[in-house]
């Protein structure tokens, strides 16, 4: 079967999640991901979204983080402040799935500006809950299309800290949490180097080149010592995917 | 004590130029029929307050209502960047606006230390985060325990908070229910409460421990059946979806977005906005 | 991940002499049947903790299980004190008790810090209380933006928290409906969760809203039709006032005490607490 | 019609509660008032208890703060973080009703110890909410019976803060809330005098003597200008009070 960038995207970041993981969910890619798990290998996942809903379970992806349709699945929903002080700041959250509109190579993400902070060249929409995802979730997980203008050596403004300069610099702000240890992007999954804590490349999508991997990310690309192929989307991957979007486009409407 | 007034008078009454004002709801039960009166009624220099300006703000800064701006999360949920308020952050247009920027973590604690009565809320958060650095109201407090310093950010305590809810009973307790977001916070922590509701009954029904306003804390009760259009009340209408998406072109125009304004928002009522959800509805 | 074990096994892994262990519940769900298992065990120099030590800790602390006691109201509720503890606070009898006393406002605060991973509770509280100067863990900070000095008292984190609840799914999924206390927040606080529950069943049928502790976050459940004898767990059966009543005249003298926890307690099952209240139960 | 003495102190406390009140009702004698008022002249009083229960109306007295009838008959129950965080620290109580175990002519209470707090000669349940609602409510009343033993010039714990040692001690500590304003026994109605703050009688029961007064105080009594005379229970006030008990009774059985 034939399959999109985009779909190994999702597919690939899927396969990260386990039944066992309590997953922050950012909008998005990270919410196909993340229903996609739920709906193939990873059936008993813990879905939360900021919205407030606890172990949500909807079949067709939600267009915002607060759909209706992430409540009525819901085991059960809370206040805003009692989702960001009791589940994430509480520890609770083993996976926090965030994108970004720059991300840099220790995994420090930018949604606030570009340019300039004062006087901003694009005004973005800020970070949300992405700031406090960052530092409290066990670990997180970032995906998003490779781009040059996406991948930059540096970001305009520190939204979320990932590993800031590398090495410790997470522990050394009094953080326990893992920071991001993977980014599942549409050619290849990362992971962070075990010293340094820069994104290196440990697989590539089926057919990616090195090349296309140079020209899509603004940084310079490392690879670990052995790098493997992502393994191909499956037939049922990919019908479960497939049928989740169709589901989507359908209620959504015009929207989708 | 809950007054039922029609909208109208119950901006006129309780929103004024200059106030800091948080119009709340957390994509669901967004208070827009209000927001629209506010936008007739051209009350400006307001400090506007909100976790997540969307649509609605961003009409009521592209219509120049807007001094200063307190926020965590500036998007069209679902479809990308708001453009009013980019002209206006960008291009000063047709105002400029003040921002004051925070995470969803600092404004959530921040309500929630304005309804209970404290100065300041104290948290763990913006590690790293260089929102700690552009924004001076994020300070921190030393743990007399372990001596961890946690932020700290001042209480929210808005002027007034107007909210949407689904109904109210005949003394003006109010129900909310599904997910109910920031808004008990925002309406406790504030010193006018207005709400809008879908409908008025005799007994609200509710559960042991559902999320009401008593009467008695809030100030006006207007009833506008579909008054979160194209926001959704759960149990009641659904979310607009392709009037999200449509918002996305007719801001990106100053003047597509003006002759928007007149025809749907200068020159309509809070009555419209039954019509707008009838086709949406999902009980009767 | 919640399991679903008998009680006998759920206490004797998660309750270990010297814990700090908190059984909460308001009045209304106090999981007596857990109690009444530690004392079985005879699980001692427990640091026990709970806002309102009544009937429950006036047994564990006469059988001398308790090391030291983190409180804000013991008493009898609707009859007076607690002799039990009388006799160990004033006669070390059958062992000295240490006490850190508390007022609610803060105990209350305390398990939602401990709930919301925060080293410490800061709140407006003990003005011109004289707790503040006996009580060694209740500090202050100050307000960055206002000057204000807050009440400041470290987060309660229990090494575990056993709570009585209506019920459970077969996922091990846990609803507390009615008055709900403090349990959440002493749930989530602690690193062990207990629960005892009414009943198992497949669909919890709950409001939208309600407050239920996710399977993730509990460690074992234990069915315990009664669990809560002589308080009450709401839709099920009432409180049994009569033996709160007869509790004064049993706690009042040390043999009848004993003699007392011989039969109802050291020589009684779980199993028991079911025909306790049949003659209360409001449902079958 | 004739009246005990605990019948006209539960009429006359009931008497100053007002429908426009939002009343924190300790349990005991506290209890019986409010409901009083509620079933009389306050139809629309707003009682909370600290349980969480907020605008509740029993048929019966409740036996403790947490009965369940509290909960069947409450506008809504909220936990006891959000009970004392946003209805009692938000400023949101009107009147704090308590009950003393010493009391001080000041309104100062005691319920947590007799003799020296680290080895006591009585220990006492302690403050419970006591201490917040004394600072956070607008107004104190309390009640109970005179004696020489609770009414002591100098109490032995100050559990709560009423006027400290009077005057503005109250302002001088950050309290902008009024304090005690009210102290209605079995025998008379008491104020603090505006300047000193000590409790001064304003009235007395029918037929109270001054030396009955003296008698059942173990501090000076002193007495306002104008003294009056409580207005007797009126025969509506004494039978709602007397249903009120046996309804109780015959709920609580042999507890009651």
């Amino acid at each position: 079967m034939t399959f999109s960038p985009d779909e190994m995207m999702t597919i690939a970041a899927a396969r990260m999640l386990r039944s066992e993981d309590v997953c922050f969910v950012g909008i998005g890619a990270p919410s196909a991901a993340c229903n996609l798990a739920r709906l193939t290998h990873a059936p008993d996942i813990t879905l939360i979204y900021e919205s407030g809903t606890i172990g949500t379970a909807p079949d067709v992806l939600p267009l915002s983080i607060g759909d209706g349709e992430l409540c009525d699945t819901a085991l059960t929903t809370v206040s805003v402040p009692e989702m960001f002080r009791y589940w994430l700041q509480g520890g609770r959250v083993t996976i926090g799935f965030l994108g970004a509109a720059q991300l840099d190579p220790f995994g420090n993400i930018n949604t606030t500006v570009v340019g300039d902070y004062a006087a901003p060249k694009v005004r973005l929409p800020g970070g949300g809950g992405a700031p406090e995802i960052a530092s409290h979730s066990g670990e997180v997980y970032i995906t998003m299309k490779q781009s040059k203008r996406g991948f930059v050596p540096k970001i305009d403004f520190f939204t979320s800290f990932g590993h800031g300069t590398g090495g410790d610099h997470r522990a050394r702000l009094g953080m326990t949490t893992k920071g991001p240890t993977k980014l599942i992007t549409d050619l290849a999954l990362w992971e962070p180097d075990p010293e340094t804590k820069r994104f290196t490349v440990t697989a590539l999508h089926p057919g990616v080149t090195r090349e296309q991997m140079a020209d899509s990310v603004a940084w310079d690309v490392t690879y670990a010592a052995d790098v493997a192929e992502t393994p191909a989307p499956t037939p049922d991957e990919l019908e479960v995917l497939r049928a989740l979007k169709a589901r989507t486009a359908a209620a959504h409407g015009a929207a989708a | 004590m809950a007054e039922f007034i029609d909208l109208r008078d119950a901006i006129a009454r309780h929103v004024r130029p200059g106030m800091a004002v948080a119009l709340e709801g957390f994509t669901h039960l967004i208070p827009h029929a209000a927001g629209h009166e506010i936008i007739r009624q051209g009350i400006g220099e307001l400090t506007l307050i909100r976790m997540t300006p969307d649509v609605i703000y961003d009409q009521m800064i592209g219509m120049g209502l807007a001094r200063k701006l307190v926020f965590s999360y500036a998007g069209n949920p679902g479809v990308g960047l708001l453009r009013r308020l980019r002209d206006a952050v960008e291009h000063n247009w047709p105002v400029a606006v003040e921002i004051e920027e925070h995470s969803h973590a600092a404004m959530a604690n921040a309500y929630e230390a304005g309804a209970a009565g404290l100065p300041c809320a104290v948290f763990r958060g913006y590690l790293g985060a260089e929102l700690a650095e552009v924004t001076p109201t994020i300070k921190s407090v030393t743990c007399p325990f372990t001596g961890e310093d946690l932020a700290a950010v001042p209480a929210l305590r808005p002027d007034a908070t107007v909210i949407h809810a689904q109904r109210a009973d005949r003394a003006g307790n109010v129900l909310i229910e599904g997910i109910v977001g920031v808004q008990k916070e925002a309406a406790l922590a504030a010193r006018a409460v207005l709400v809008t509701v879908e409908e008025v009954v005799d007994d609200l029904e509710a559960p042991a421990n559902a999320c009401i306003l008593p009467h008695w804390v809030i100030d006006a009760i207007s009833v506008v059946p579909g008054g979160a259009h194209p926001s959704y009340a759960h149990g009641y209408y659904d979310r607009d979806n392709p009037a999200y998406t449509a918002w996305d072109g007719i801001a990106a125009d100053r003047d597509a977005f003006r002759a928007w304004m007149e025809a749907h928002v200068l020159n309509a009522t809070p009555a419209d906005f039954a019509a707008r959800v009838a086709p949406l509805r999902t009980r009767p």
